[in-house]
């Protein structure tokens, strides 16, 4: 299976600028109560996990409004010929609205043109998708990596070393999340020595973590990491005894509670899981009549979330407090009301 | 010069010299023997010959040629074809597919099931007596056939590629009397159409039945090359073992008398099941039962019958009166019941493991330390222990069993029942492929099991083993008991006529 | 070692150079050591001590997860298991959740652990057993059932983490800088190769994969030692799950999912043929080091993914030419 | 002792006898390799009377033309992989090399037109399968790791001609005709289903084949045949190539069913494909078997799975039910089967 622990997202497709979508997914109203699937690649991570519990949470409050009757949860691990399944899977149970979290940006575009013409409407979550049939609601990866290779940048100053701990090499979100982060490093004069690949995996996170001290130990004063590993790396730079070295971390709980611990300085940059239930809002509101505003989609088909506040050292107690009880695996979350939803209608 | 010239072969296998400069001249129009002890290198010979095993030295000739054959598609297209002791039959094809494998009739590489079927059959039928039933076996897989329709099958194979020269490596080892005379037509069908065929084997009459010339081998190197007319038997042997022996006439002579007025030990009462019509019999104690007829006629399957590793319908088994409950062979090895099956290589041997480990398995844990610990001291002795009393030749216990040539696998095979201290012991064709010092020395084991008492049951291919062995011989026919004689009334001519007295009634 | 690893020459009890080479342990033992100096030549300091003790130091969770891959293949019959990594897992899960993290809460975590594991064992042994499904995908379909397990039980967010105990005791650094998580791998490497070549299921092990029909036939319950033979690996496989929640604290619900395949490539590494009947343990542990040397000498290496899936790929195919090859149909 | 002077025995001609040799050629046609493809066609049959009875939309042509499409990857690899277990081989790369054949057959299709990129793409199937066939033949490396190692290479090579999308420039794409053509039908059946009897005729066509008998045969036991003259090692590197090229079609249909490539595609499809053929009847200790049985298992294994999602269970019981449902299936299949090896 592809896909990985958590962090997986999307970059904004392929900058082409295509012109209203407008057609078939959005536009007519009709009357509910309305049948909504959801599509999901990959089991083997908690933030998607999470994903699905807010999908359901937000799905039960539109079910005593009496909009929805019914939820279809296609959720498994597998490559994009088995969610190209699921699709069709969905389409033939006759759901009006797709939310996916797609497991490939272009794999799957025929696949979605089928369905829209069966006149399904389809919001591609965590990873954009390139087909003109879809609405991609997803926050701008390398934005957000981009927002914590500052912050190191910041800590180090120019001329420092550092190494990069990522996700799933060729990954489109872990080369989009990284891509914007070397562009970072690039500009503040920061040396990367090196970079290995976790897939996303604590457990992996903690072993290459371990094989870069190894081999750059001496030379590095920095690691940046994915969301996903960085729990792993902290581990290995506590166990080695190199709190010196400035790391980035991820936001949730269980990194926060071994922050607190540790009493470093890093920074947690906020991936909401809550996406897919933002999405089922967006689902919603179109399927009542409503329709998006053309001017807030980039590249054509993509509306990009704003990305909440990160977790800071000087704040990690009012976060703790809030992740007070959850367990380890849970991230940081937000999941936009239906005004703020609002604000990108016509 | 010769049709055939092998001229200093050599071949070592790691620290095993298999042949050591072994030479053979063979003519056209004859059937050659070529003969030795176990392990003394005719397999070898034989797959140099026909290009499974690469020769460390050799100078071969055919017909005046040198003779080039780096893998069996050169012997076969230099007309050389060849039976080889352990079978080379694929079990799921059928046996259509299996005799014409690798020269199949074609069209742009489509197969002509037609072509390939009509050929196959014209081969069978000239074995059409040693096949059970009345119609050729052509389109049944080769898997479902009895061990000795089998042999019969790869016999068949190398007959249709017509070959020049045609190798019988032990291809009687597992015929009945009636099944090798059908053969033997054929072969000397084969002679008198200037065909050679070597031809191995380890019984005695066979080779004085069929054979002109023979050439025997010796630890890989030659013995001598003789005329079988003007040789005697125990010269022959003198030749292959290097010693004087009275093999000849001792088959059985060793056998304790009188064993019928010990206790009845094992029980069979009316057993049926696949190819098994309601056998019932008792065995005494220090008796040897022998159990004869024609090939195939349930023997092997009432050996597994009454071991547990084939199924009975109905029928009761008791040993020493008690009733047993044996559904598989680990309760019957518990009931102090040993097998020495019919099939080694399948149902005898861990191949890729240790000698060692292949003698102790079925005993190992009655010499547990602590039950489930092993003692390496132990089992060490215990192997030896068995090497020692049949005399197997090897370099090292701890050698793979694999590396042992037939005969001494054959050893190992029934050397892991002496070390259990068996009650009964049933043996299905338990000298298949040994040689005869090393079968006297397997009758000396069967003696002596009869003085300690146990009860031995003996399905034989070979009727002279059968006639030398047993106190008495049970005739069937179609999986049922139709005659019992005693040793007092056992001949050749009686078994004979027993086994055949059905076509009377 | 068992007699076919130590064979040695009947000309007189001293192992032969040239034999002592063709053993595979020896050779997977010198490309372990080869791996190291020429990881050192393309990145200096890899053969440092540090980094070796390091590799150990992960290599210990594959090689106790592939001890029951060993025992399975050992086996024969195309035994496989593919669903250690996912029991791994769950073992970690069960570890995490049932001990809440509390050190008194440990070993009845552990208890439980295996015994929920050893349950999904029987099941593997028995579908491959009694009902005659091919190990491969038998065990595969496990991975779902067990993947299923784990959400159901976990809710896709396991809670709890390792007690620090336990944590203590795989991480320690004792003398030399060994960490615990070795001296565990050595103590288990002992037991299972004493289990292999000093106890009567070991042998029937060994018999079960050289000929099961012989093996049948000499009063050997074949059945029952399968299953017996498929709850050891979910056993060993619980056991390296112990150690992974140990060293990494926090248990995720794909923790060890990464050994399904990899196990068994150290397995064959280490010579033991997929046949069955021939192996044993030794060569896996060395086959372990092997592969997780790689794997760091690919992290140091840094180039990009496609060349590094690439290299790995390459990498692995020398490994195995180097020993991992079947015998030649020519005599 | 020379005086052997029995005569050939008599085989009797009785009715009777005669009875039996007709139920044991019957038996014995049944029983060589056809029983277990029976077994398949009675589980097709179980599966979709259950989704009959439980899926409204079972018959929908929507959900017809789905099957069709979803299962013709699968079986395009299934029938690659089978072939490659008869010979006692398998191919844990197979999935990856469906995946290497549709990334460069996609990126070819612009500079090169259709049928050379096709033609490019199943030439790329087809030598990953000879190197994997050298490796496993001539190499004599054990298949399943061979394969598993040369996974990461073929992997690495897909990433390498199709990097991932995100440095903004439009990833190549199928022809819309070809994905579009893959959806329609002709004489009212679906073209995937038209495609999946192309695939069982093209196994039929090759089964007839001197090359496939000795696939069978080396399959059943290498030594043997190899001692009968049959070339064992062309034999073992001529199956891969073969079934390399099936992963080649596979790639094929992946590209029509998704319009586009994935370098990480594909590599879910072969351990699938091994369950396929293993419900289909065909023995994973290779000799028997076909891929007629492999297609079957591949739709019993769709329907299987047609039925879970009509049946809606709740989101976590998914997996369980899935995997139960898979083992259910091999175990049924495996039932009538004469499956060998273990008792
Ligand atoms: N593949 C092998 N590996 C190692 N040693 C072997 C191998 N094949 C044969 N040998 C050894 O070579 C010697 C000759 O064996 P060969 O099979 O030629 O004997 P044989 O005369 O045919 O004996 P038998 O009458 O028992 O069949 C034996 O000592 C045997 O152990
Ligand atoms: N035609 C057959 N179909 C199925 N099984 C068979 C057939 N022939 C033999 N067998 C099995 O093979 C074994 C040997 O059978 P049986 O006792 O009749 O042969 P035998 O007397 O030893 O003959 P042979 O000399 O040919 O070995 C038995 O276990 C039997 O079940
Ligand atoms: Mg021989
Ligand atoms: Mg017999």
């Amino acid at each position: 299976a592809c896909g990985g622990n958590g962090g997986d997202g999307g970059n904004g497709g392929d900058g082409q600028d295509t012109a209203g979508t407008g057609g078939e997914e959005g536009g007519e109203a009709a009357a509910g109560p309305f049948t909504i699937g959801v599509s999901n690649g990959f089991t083997g991570s908690e933030w998607r996990t999470q994903m699905i519990a807010n999908i359901e949470e937000v799905f039960a409050e539109y079910e005593e409004q009496g909009l929805v009757d019914e939820l279809i949860i296609e959720s498994d691990d597998v490559d994009e010929a088995g969610q190209i399944e699921q699709i069709r899977n969905l389409v033939n149970q006759g759901v009006d609205a797709i939310i996916i979290n797609p497991n490939s940006p272009d794999a799957l575009n025929a696949a979605f043109e089928e369905a829209a013409a069966e006149g399904v409407n389809i919001y591609a979550v965590d990873q954009a998708v390139t087909s003109e049939a879809v609405r991609n609601i997803v926050i701008d990866q390398s934005e957000w990596a981009q927002i914590s290779a500052e912050w190191l940048a910041e800590e180090l100053g120019e001329g420092a070393q550092i190494v990069g701990v990522n996700g799933i090499a060729g990954h489109p979100a872990n080369e989009a999340r990284w891509g914007g982060a070397q562009e970072v490093f690039e500009e503040h004069g920061i040396e990367v020595v090196a970079q290995g690949n976790a897939n996303w995996s604590q457990a992996e996170g903690q072993t290459v973590m371990q094989e870069l001290l190894g081999q750059y130990g001496d030379t590095i004063d920095g690691v940046w990491a994915q969301d996903g590993v960085a729990e792993g790396v902290l581990r290995a730079l506590i166990d080695e005894d190199r709190l010196d070295i400035t790391t980035t971390g991820e936001a949730r709980a269980g990194y926060l509670r071994l922050w607190d611990e540790a009493g470093i300085d890093t920074i947690g940059v906020v991936n909401p899981p809550g996406v897919g239930a933002t999405a089922l809002r967006f689902a919603l509101l179109e399927l009542q009549g409503e329709s998006i505003d053309e001017s807030q989609l980039e590249n054509g088909n993509t509306v990009f979330l704003p990305l909440p506040d990160s977790v800071t050292s000087s704040e990690l107690d009012a976060w703790l407090a809030d992740v007070e009880g959850q367990p380890d695996g849970y991230s940081v979350d937000v999941i936009l009301s239906e005004d703020e939803v609002r604000d990108y209608l016509q | 010069m010769s049709f055939l010239e092998m001229r200093d072969v050599h071949k070592r296998y790691g620290g095993v010299r298999a042949l050591n400069g072994a030479d053979l001249f063979a003519e056209r129009g004859e059937v050659h023997a070529l003969l030795g002890a176990n392990g003394s290198g005719k397999s070898t010979m034989n797959k140099i010959l026909t290009g499974i095993a690469a020769p460390d030295q050799a100078e071969l000739r055919l017909d005046g040629e040198p003779l080039r054959v780096t893998r069996p598609q050169d012997a076969h297209r230099l007309g050389i074809a060849a039976v080889y002791q352990e079978l080379s039959l694929i079990p799921d094809l059928t046996v259509a597919a299996n005799v014409g494998l690798a020269f199949e009739a074609t069209t742009a590489g489509f197969l002509r099931p037609r072509a390939i079927r009509s050929r196959a059959e014209a081969v069978l039928r000239r074995f059409a007596g040693a096949f059970s039933g009345d119609r050729l076996p052509v389109d049944v897989p080769v898997g479902q056939l009895s061990p000795g329709e089998q042999q019969v099958i790869e016999i068949c194979k190398a007959i249709a590629r017509e070959p020049r020269v045609l190798v019988l490596d032990e291809a009687t080892a597992s015929l009945h009397a009636a099944q090798v005379e059908v053969l033997f037509d054929v072969v000397r069908q084969l002679r008198d159409d200037g065909i050679l065929v070597l031809f191995t084997s380890h019984r005695m009459g066979e080779i004085y039945a069929l054979c002109d010339r023979a050439t025997v081998l010796r630890n890989g190197e030659v013995a001598g090359a003789v005329q079988l007319a003007e040789t005697s038997e125990a010269q022959l042997v003198e030749m292959m073992v290097g010693r004087q022996t009275g093999v000849a006439e001792s088959t059985g002579a060793t056998i304790p008398m009188a064993a019928e007025r010990q206790p009845v030990v094992l029980q069979v009462e009316d057993v049926v099941g696949d190819r098994l019509a309601g056998v019932s019999l008792e065995v005494h104690a220090g008796e040897v039962l022998g159990l004869g007829g024609l090939a195939g006629q349930g023997q092997s399957a009432l050996l597994a019958a009454i071991f547990g590793a084939q199924r009975r319908r109905s029928g009761r088994l008791l040993l020493d009166g008690r009733e047993l409950r044996i559904r598989r062979p680990s309760h019957a090895v518990a009931e102090g019941i040993a097998f020495v099956p019919g099939n080694r290589a399948r149902e005898g041997l861990l191949p890729v493991r240790p000698i060692l480990e292949n003698l102790t398995l079925a005993s190992m844990r009655g010499r547990a330390v602590v039950p489930g610990v092993l003692s390496q001291k132990r089992e060490r002795a215990a192997a030896d222990q068995a090497v020692e009393q049949l005399r197997i030749k090897l370099g090292s216990v701890n050698d793979p069993v694999s590396t042992l040539s037939g005969g001494n696998q054959q050893k190992v095979v029934v050397g892991k029942w002496l070390l259990e201290q068996p009650r009964v012991v049933l043996l299905d064709d338990p000298t298949k492929g040994i040689d005869v010092a090393a079968k006297d020395e397997l009758y000396e084991v069967i003696a002596r099991l009869t003085e300690e008492g146990v009860a031995v049951i003996l399905n034989s291919s070979d009727d002279e083993e059968l006639l030398g062995l047993s106190h008495r011989v049970l005739v069937f026919y179609e999986g049922r008991v139709v005659d019992e004689l005693h040793r007092a009334d056992l001949s050749r001519d009686r078994l004979v006529a027993s086994s055949l007295q059905v076509v009377d009634r | 070692m068992s007699a076919t690893e130590t064979r040695v020459t009947d000309s007189g009890g001293r192992p032969d150079v040239r034999d002592l080479l063709r053993n595979p342990v020896v050779l997977a033992g010198i490309v372990a050591v080869l791996l190291f100096v020429v990881g050192n030549l393309l990145v200096p300091g890899f053969g440092s001590y540090g980094t070796v003790m390091n590799v150990l130091r992960v290599a210990a969770f594959l090689g106790v997860i592939a001890a029951g891959q060993t025992i399975v293949i050992l086996a024969g019959g195309e035994g496989i298991d593919l669903s250690v990594g996912k029991i791994a897992t769950f073992s970690a899960i069960v570890v995490a959740q049932v001990s809440g993290g509390e050190d008194g809460r440990l070993l009845l975590a552990v208890a439980t652990a295996l015994l929920f594991c050893g349950l999904v064992g029987v099941v593997n042994g028995v579908g491959v057993a009694y009902l005659r499904i091919p190990p491969l995908v038998m065990t595969l379909g496990m991975v779902a059932v067990v993947q299923g397990i784990i959400r159901v039980y976990s809710g896709g967010q396991p809670e709890g983490r390792a007690p620090a105990a336990l944590s203590q005791l795989v991480n320690a650094r004792t003398v030399l800088g060994i960490r615990g998580s070795v001296w565990i791998w050595l103590i288990i490497a002992v037991g299972v190769v004493a289990l292999l070549r000093r106890t009567t299921f070991g042998r029937r092990v060994y018999a079960l994969g050289a000929n099961r029909e012989t093996a049948y036939l000499s009063g050997i319950n074949v059945q029952r030692n399968l299953v017996l033979v498929y709850v050891a690996s979910s056993l060993f496989a619980a056991l390296g799950g112990v150690m992974l929640i140990g060293y990494s604290g926090a248990a995720s619900i794909s923790l060890a999912d990464q050994y399904q395949l990899i196990s068994i490539a150290a397995v064959v590494i280490g010579g033991t043929t997929l046949a069955g009947g021939v192996g044993g343990y030794l060569g896996t542990v060395i086959g372990a080091v092997v592969l997780q040397a790689l794997t760091s000498l690919l992290v140091a290496l840094n180039i990009g993914a496609a060349g590094r899936q690439i290299v790995n790929g390459l990498i692995l195919i020398v490994l195995l030419s180097a020993y991992g090859r079947q015998r030649r149909l020519r005599q | 002792m020379s005086g052997t002077q029995v005569r050939p025995p008599q085989p009797d001609a009785t009715g009777s006898s005669d009875a039996g040799d007709r139920a044991r050629d019957a038996m014995a046609w049944l029983m060589a390799g056809r029983l277990p493809t029976a077994t398949a066609f009675v589980l097709l049959a179980i599966a979709f009377a259950i989704n009959v009875v439980v899926n409204d939309n079972f018959l929908t042509a929507f959900n017809i033309r789905s099957i069709m499409a979803n299962a013709l990857p699968l079986a395009a690899v299934a029938v690659g992989q089978t072939i490659i277990v008869i010979g006692r081989g398998i191919d844990l790369s197979i999935g990856v090399t469906a995946a290497l054949a549709s990334v460069v057959t996609v990126t070819l299709v612009e500079p090169l037109g259709l049928l050379p990129a096709m033609a490019v793409g199943l030439a790329t199937g087809a030598a990953c399968g000879l190197v994997n066939g050298v490796l496993v033949g001539i190499v004599r490396l054990q298949p399943i790791v061979a394969t598993f190692a040369t996974s990461f290479v073929w992997a690495g090579l897909a990433l390498w001609v199709l990097p991932p999308a995100g440095s903004g420039e439009a990833a190549p794409r199928m022809p819309q005709g070809f994905t579009q053509g893959f959806r329609d039908t002709t004489l009212g059946i679906p073209n995937g289903a038209w495609l999946l009897l192309g695939l069982v005729g093209l196994w039929l066509l090759l089964k007839r084949t001197r090359f496939l008998r000795h696939v069978y045969a080396v399959g059943g036991d290498e030594l043997a045949a190899y001692a009968t003259g049959v070339r064992v090692v062309g034999v073992q590197v001529l199956t891969y190539v073969v079934g390399g090229a099936f992963a080649g079609l596979a790639a094929f249909a992946m590209l029509a069913n998704s319009g586009s490539g994935d370098a990480l595609s594909g590599g879910g499809l072969t351990l699938i494909s091994i369950a396929a053929l293993v419900i289909g009847g065909t023995r994973l200790s290779g000799g028997a078997g076909g891929a007629g049985g492999t297609v079957v298992g591949v739709l019993v294994l769709q329907l299987l799975s047609n039925i879970v999602v009509a049946l809606r269970p709740p989101t976590e019981m998914r997996q369980l039910i899935d995997g139960l449902l898979v083992i259910a299936a091999l175990a049924l299949a495996g039932l009538w089967s004469n499956r060998r090896g273990g008792r």
